[in-house]
């Protein structure tokens, strides 16, 4: 069988890969996929837990779907102010917004 | 009766409150209220005079304040020098406030003129009666400055406001040295009292540095050698203020310091050389000068530092009761000097001997006082000047060096000269501008008369003929008899006769005699007296020039140097503030980056030593 | 009984609560209020010096009660010789500066209401017997004073503001880290001073010099000493007038008083080692402003500058720890705070007729401002130390002071009265005597108000200057048991 | 065997994300990541959690990646493929990465996950239904709320004014 360990090295590498494209990427919509991964990551953490560890009422599996709902919620925020940015100031590319500063 | 002392001051002060607060009512009363406060000043100086006959002394009103412990107390000392100089100046300036009546009529704060004459006659009274070094330390600046808003009185004119404050800056350098004096004498012997004086044993060179700071005060305010500069200059005040203040009584006030702090300077014989030597320096310089100036008041002044200094080598070779006669003697004809000149000015309005000339007959009672003065002055016998002059050279010649006395009669010659001069350029020969003097009315001249009285009969109480009353009055038991020799006597004699005699050759026979040549020869030395020895110049470009860049200096340096160091740091903090301003960019990754950077680190320092087995 | 300090402190307070509720358009009944709190604030303070025991060395008229238990800090206060002088010039120059206020058009409410923000602060101040009391006085007076110059100021006003500020608080904030430190350090910790002046001199002798050098720095800049003295200049010329005048009549004095009350005191070794360090900033004080003040041509700065001569003496004469350079010091402090108030107030008469404080633009004025001219007068020659007026008695005691302790250094010192005496002539002559200015031509005599403000300064000027003794009377058993534990 | 299954789905759940970052173009980038979403939900239904697997394919691939397409479509220049899609902190931000990689996988290796057994499901379809009803109302209620206000937040956002 395959140990917990190796779910949880998935979940780091998709949470690097993740951290690596928020950090790395141009694109706000590319940010916002990275910050999916993220997420994913860290359902996948929760599901292998719960499945491993035999929590009761599967409330691993429970806090992933609310995890995957806010998810969503959280996406389509974050979509709707990039396009208004987008509208405003002509570009979708992160580092031309250097205004959060004093 | 004694005790009415401290009054004398007080009546002076009085007035001088009245004047000033309501002065512009009074108009002319003012000038009534001065002169009846002296004048009961005077009157209670002889009634002290009584008691001081009667053998009563000094005695003391109250504390005044606590210094180092010991009180420091209101004191009035009666004793001979005090209540001559007592009498001196009340009398003195009693005749000078009548003679101003007419002098300061029209003027147009003729009020105000009257309350600072006051004034000054209450600090003169309070200086002499003061019986610690710090009360006549409060009186002598007090003094300084009556004559400072007295010099400026005039002060619409510039030269006038110059003057007062050159006269107050030169004297008050004197009063630091004798403030200095008197703290080395309070920390040296713990006391202040004049009294106390005569016990101080010992003479290690504190006392004398002492003694030397505290004549150094006396130099300031007499003018003498180094700090004479402001006398001349102080000519731009009224003549009247000029002959009570920078003749008769203030000037004085240098040698009464001495004279009362003799028994300091007996201690070490070098104080009393310097007292000596400067003095022979002021008088020979001084009389130098007057010799080629051509204004009236400024001649008279020059005359003055010169005679201060005869009496200060009087003081300096011995002769106190010499130094003091002198000291009587010439406030009587000083002051007539000067009145008569004011009566001059008054009637020719112009100081400038050059255009004066034949006054003698037009104004009659000032022209014949005058020569009395100058006769006076020149030491013609019996007039006082000779006698107490006389007294001078015969302490030079029995215990001063050789030097101190044929310095002393080179400068009777000179006085001789100068002071004929002026009568012979003023009073005789034709006038040489039109001018139409007139004779000054009832009050200046009544006062020049009285004066000339005294100037007569003054010296007598000193001459041999009264047996050296004075001399007795004085000494209260200080030093012997100073037995008079006929050289000496002689010697002064044909000394003034000679000086008026080459006077009249110069200026009467119109030098018809002495051929042209000599004179051109003289034209350099000629050129040095008539520019004061270029002192004033020198003192200015050495002293005063030098501080004030020096001033300007430090300002610029406070400027740029303390003030920018604070801005400096000021500045500094925003540099740094600049260079963490660059950490700010804007950009929402480089936050998350640090973030991620941050969290790492934070990881890392907490679970180190774990992941760092390999 | 009457809680006579208290309400010293609190009466102005009250005014200026009041004042805030009055409208905003009748300025002149702001004025009024401003004025009786000020004067009520004169009359206790009256009262105070008459029933002030001066053979008492203890405080007197104490008020005691708990404030923060949790770090043992008392609301005490209390009066003594050394601060009922001060407490009473405050109090005096606090209305003075009141009544000269009157011109001022601008924000009438604001101006008021700090005004007397300012004069709860400094009575507070002398009163306060409790270190963090006396602390948070300190700091009120900053706020006030920031605002009164920052806004009615001169064209400069901001950055003269924001340099006091600073410079101020730089100080006060290393004599907080200097009071945490003395209260940790003191073992029943209190920040009682009356307690601390019994137990400080016992700290460790290092521990004691690093306390006092804090608490030095802090006093230095508000007296000023010789290199923190730069912001009292930009200060002064920029303030307006009444507000220069308690700056130079009070605040001075805060600095002055904190050496006598805590420094001295609480770390006696450490202020015999300071001795001469003290007594040289001093005496370069005195000739440095006497001769910076000389190069001068604003009349304003050149008050400033000369304030920084006088207040050297009080160095001198504190430096010397002797009870007659105490006493010379502590009197210093009163006649320069009298003296100085009234040239500034003179200063203010002159602006608000010409606009300009440039000297040169003034001469001759004596002719037709006889009564400017006499008080002119009268106050320089009070501060060039003329005797038989105030400004002399104290530089006497500080001489013969320092003379004791230090003899070459008072002699050095003495040449600054030559200097003194030099540029305040200097000034008379430019402005009152010579050839009438002719564009000062129209200007009118002191009218009633001004008049008021300055005959209280001169006469006490002058009666302190005959009898000194109606001030050394209430330091001088404080000064001795000062100066007998030294 | 079920062992080279899972080395399959977790070898392209990593391709896929690496692709994801690292591809030039946004639209191939949100390809990559519904596959990688896709092998996620494998995984799920590999840990027995067939319900969240449907779910994650439901939701995810279908509503939030068609969501980021449209993103994408609305928010494209013409030609800007061409735009070069790292900024200039890439390499530093790697580094970051990887170490903190490297720091997970030191954690979890150091642990012997070994002795964890998978236990068998104990818990169906209703008991989540029934839990979610039950116990976790109130997060479950607020999640409702949640939802509604990011829908309204999104239209006033979105709204184009005129």
């Amino acid at each position: 069988m395959i140990p917990l360990g190796f779910f949880i090295a998935i979940s780091a590498v998709m949470f690097c890969i993740g951290i690596f494209g928020v950090l790395t990427r141009r694109n706000a919509i590319a940010v916002l996929m990275s910050i999916e991964l993220i997420l994913n990551a860290a359902n996948i953490n929760l599901v292998a837990f719960n499945k491993y560890l035999g929590t009761p009422d599967g409330l691993g599996q429970i806090f992933a779907l609310f995890v995957i709902a806010i998810a969503a919620a959280a996406s389509v925020v974050g979509l709707v102010l990039i396009i208004a940015i987008y509208r405003h100031g002509k570009s979708v590319f992160v580092d031309e917004y250097n205004l959060m500063k004093w | 009766m004694v005790k009415v002392a401290h009054l004398i001051p007080l009546f002076p002060f009085l007035a001088f409150a009245v004047n000033i607060f309501f002065g512009r009512r009074l108009r002319e009363a003012s000038a009534l209220i001065s002169i009846i406060a002296c004048g009961i000043s005077a009157v209670l100086s002889l009634v002290v005079f009584q008691g001081l006959q009667a053998g009563e002394g000094s005695y003391s009103l109250g504390t005044w304040l606590f210094l180092n412990g010991k009180p420091l107390n209101f004191g009035v000392t009666v004793d001979a020098l005090s209540v001559m100089m007592l009498l001196v100046v009340t009398v003195v300036a009693t005749l000078i406030k009548i003679y101003s009546v007419g002098y300061m009529h029209g003027d147009l704060r003729y009020s105000r003129y009257f309350a600072y004459i006051s004034l000054f006659t209450a600090s003169m009274l309070g200086l002499v009666l003061a019986d610690n070094f710090v009360m006549l330390y409060i009186f002598w600046e007090g003094v300084g400055l009556c004559s400072y808003l007295l010099i400026a009185f005039w002060f619409e004119r510039p030269a006038a406001a110059k003057a007062g404050l050159k006269a107050f800056i030169t004297t008050r350098i004197g009063d630091t040295g004798l403030l200095i004096g008197i703290l080395l004498l309070l920390f040296s012997t713990q006391t202040l009292y004049f009294s106390e004086l005569k016990n101080i044993a010992g003479d290690d060179w504190i006392l004398t540095l002492a003694a030397i700071l505290i004549f150094m005060g006396a130099v300031g305010k007499s003018a003498q050698f180094p700090l004479h500069v402001w006398l001349p200059d102080a000519m731009e005040g009224p003549t009247a203020v000029s002959a009570l203040i920078h003749a008769a009584t203030m000037v004085a006030a240098g040698v009464y310091l001495v004279a009362r702090t003799y028994a300091l300077f007996i201690l070490h014989p070098l104080c009393l050389e310097i007292v000596a030597l400067i003095g022979g320096i002021s008088a020979l310089l001084a009389a130098s000068i007057a010799t080629v100036n051509n204004d009236i008041k400024r001649v008279l002044a020059y005359s003055t530092i010169s005679q201060l200094g005869l009496m200060m080598l009087g003081l300096g070779v011995g002769g106190y009761a010499a130094g003091t006669f002198h000291l009587m003697t010439h406030a009587f004809f000083k002051a007539l000097l000067f009145l008569c000149a004011g009566s001059v000015i008054h009637s020719v309005h112009t100081q400038d001997i050059q255009k004066m000339g034949g006054l003698l007959s037009k104004m009659k009672v000032t022209g014949a006082t005058f020569i009395i003065g100058t006769l006076a002055i020149a030491g013609v016998p019996p007039l006082s000047g000779f006698w107490s002059k006389d007294e001078i050279l015969t302490a030079a010649w029995h215990n001063g060096s050789p030097v101190l006395f044929w310095l002393a009669v080179a400068t009777s010659f000179l006085t001789a000269f100068y002071m004929a001069r002026l009568i012979f350029l003023v009073l005789f020969g034709k006038p040489r501008s039109e001018m139409h003097p007139s004779e000054s009315p009832k009050t200046m001249t009544v006062p020049l008369i009285i004066l000339a009285v005294f100037a007569v009969f003054a010296g007598f109480i000193g001459s041999p003929l009264m047996h050296h009353a004075f001399q007795e009055f004085i000494n209260e038991g200080h030093g012997g008899e100073v037995v008079a020799s006929g050289f000496v006597i002689g010697l002064s004699i044909a000394v003034s006769l000679a000086g008026i005699g080459l006077a009249y050759l110069f200026y009467v026979l119109n030098n018809k005699i002495v051929p042209s040549g000599i004179r051109a020869q003289f034209a350099w030395l000629h050129q040095l007296l008539l520019n004061k020895y270029y002192i004033d110049e020198i003192y200015d470009a050495v002293f005063v020039r030098p501080c004030m860049r020096f001033c300007d200096f430090l300002f610029k340096f406070d400027a740029v140097v303390v003030d920018g160091l604070v801005n400096g740091a000021g500045a500094a903090v925003r540099a740094v503030s600049q260079v963490l301003r660059w950490v700010q960019t804007g950009l929402v990754q480089n936050y998350l980056l640090v973030q991620v950077l941050g969290v790492i680190l934070f990881v890392l320092t907490l679970l180190g030593k774990l992941c760092f087995r390999f | 009984m009457f809680p006579l300090l208290s309400s010293l402190i609190f009466f102005p307070l009250v005014g200026a609560l009041l004042i805030l509720f009055l409208p905003k358009k009748n300025e002149s009944l702001m004025k009024w209020v401003a004025l009786a709190a000020t004067g009520a604030v004169l009359v206790l303070s009256i009262l105070l010096l008459t029933q002030f025991n001066y053979h008492n060395v203890q405080m007197q008229f104490v008020e005691n009660a708990v404030w923060i238990p949790q770090i043992n800090a008392w609301y005490f206060l209390g009066v003594d010789g050394l601060s009922v002088a001060l407490v009473f010039l405050t109090a005096l120059l606090g209305f003075i500066a009141c009544v000269a206020s009157w011109g001022i058009a601008q924000r009438v409410k604001e101006y008021f209401v700090l005004y007397l923000l300012l004069m709860t602060g400094m009575t507070g101040t002398f009163i306060a017997l409790d270190l963090f009391l006396f602390y948070i006085f300190w700091e009120v007076v900053l706020i006030p004073m920031y605002f009164l110059i920052g806004i009615w100021g001169g064209p400069r006003r901001e950055y003269a503001a924001i340099k006091f500020f600073l410079y101020t608080l730089a100080g006060s904030v290393l004599m907080l880290v200097a009071i945490l430190v003395t209260y940790f350090t003191a073992n029943p910790h209190t920040l009682n001073m009356v307690e601390l002046a019994k137990v400080a001199p016992a700290f460790d002798f290092h521990l004691q010099v690093v306390l006092f050098l804090a608490f030095f720095v802090a006093f230095a800049i508000k007296v000023p000493v010789f290199p923190f003295h730069t912001w009292l200049p930009d200060a002064h010329v920029e303030a307006p007038t009444p507000i220069s005048v308690l700056l130079a009549g009070v605040l001075l004095k805060m600095g002055g008083y904190g050496f006598f009350r805590i420094c001295f005191p609480f770390f006696k070794d450490a202020a015999h080692y300071f001795a001469l360090p003290l007594a040289v900033l001093g005496v370069i004080g005195i000739v440095y402003g006497a001769c910076v003040a000389m190069a001068q041509t604003d009349f304003k700065k050149m008050i400033a500058y000369s304030s920084v001569s006088h207040m050297g003496f009080v160095m001198l004469g504190l430096a010397s720890l002797s009870a007659t350079g105490f006493n010379g010091a502590l009197l210093e402090m009163f006649n320069h705070g009298v003296i100085t108030g009234g040239m500034f107030l003179l200063v203010g008469v002159l602006y608000d007729r010409a606009h300009t404080r440039e000297l040169s633009q003034f001469g001759g004025l004596s002719a037709n401002l006889p009564v400017y001219a006499f008080f002119l007068t009268i106050c320089s020659l009070a501060s060039l130390g003329l005797p038989g007026l105030s400004g002399f008695v104290g530089e006497l005691l500080s001489l013969v002071g320092g003379f004791g302790a230090f003899p070459r250094l008072t002699i050095v010192a003495t040449f600054g009265l030559i200097i003194t005496a030099g540029y305040f002539l200097y000034m008379l002559q430019r402005v009152l005597l010579g050839p009438l200015n002719l564009n000062c031509a129209k200007y009118s005599d002191m009218n009633g108000r001004e008049i008021f403000t300055l005959v209280p300064l001169v006469v006490i000027t002058v009666v302190v200057g005959i009898f000194p003794n109606t001030v050394l009377k209430f330091q001088a058993a404080a000064i001795q048991a000062l100066v007998s534990s030294f | 065997m079920a062992d080279i299954i899972f080395y399959i789905i977790a070898l392209s759940t990593c391709l896929f994300a690496f692709l994801t970052v690292a591809s030039r173009d946004v639209f191939h980038s949100a390809v990559w990541l519904s596959l990688t979403l896709l092998s996620v939900a494998a995984i799920y239904f590999y840990l027995d959690a067939q319900f969240l697997g449907v779910i994650q394919v439901l939701v995810y691939i279908g509503g939030i990646i068609t969501l980021f397409i449209f993103a994408i479509k609305l928010t494209a220049k013409i030609g800007d493929k061409t735009i070069q899609q790292a900024n200039e902190q890439a390499l530093l931000s790697g580094l970051a990465a990887f170490v903190f990689f490297i720091i997970l996988f030191k954690m979890i290796a150091l642990h012997p996950w070994a002795e964890l057994q998978p236990q068998a499901p104990v818990f169906s379809l209703e008991d989540i239904g029934k839990s979610m009803l039950t116990t976790y109302v109130l997060p479950f209620e607020f999640l409702s709320l949640l939802l509604l206000a990011a829908m309204v937040g999104a239209i006033v956002i979105g709204k184009v004014r005129k």
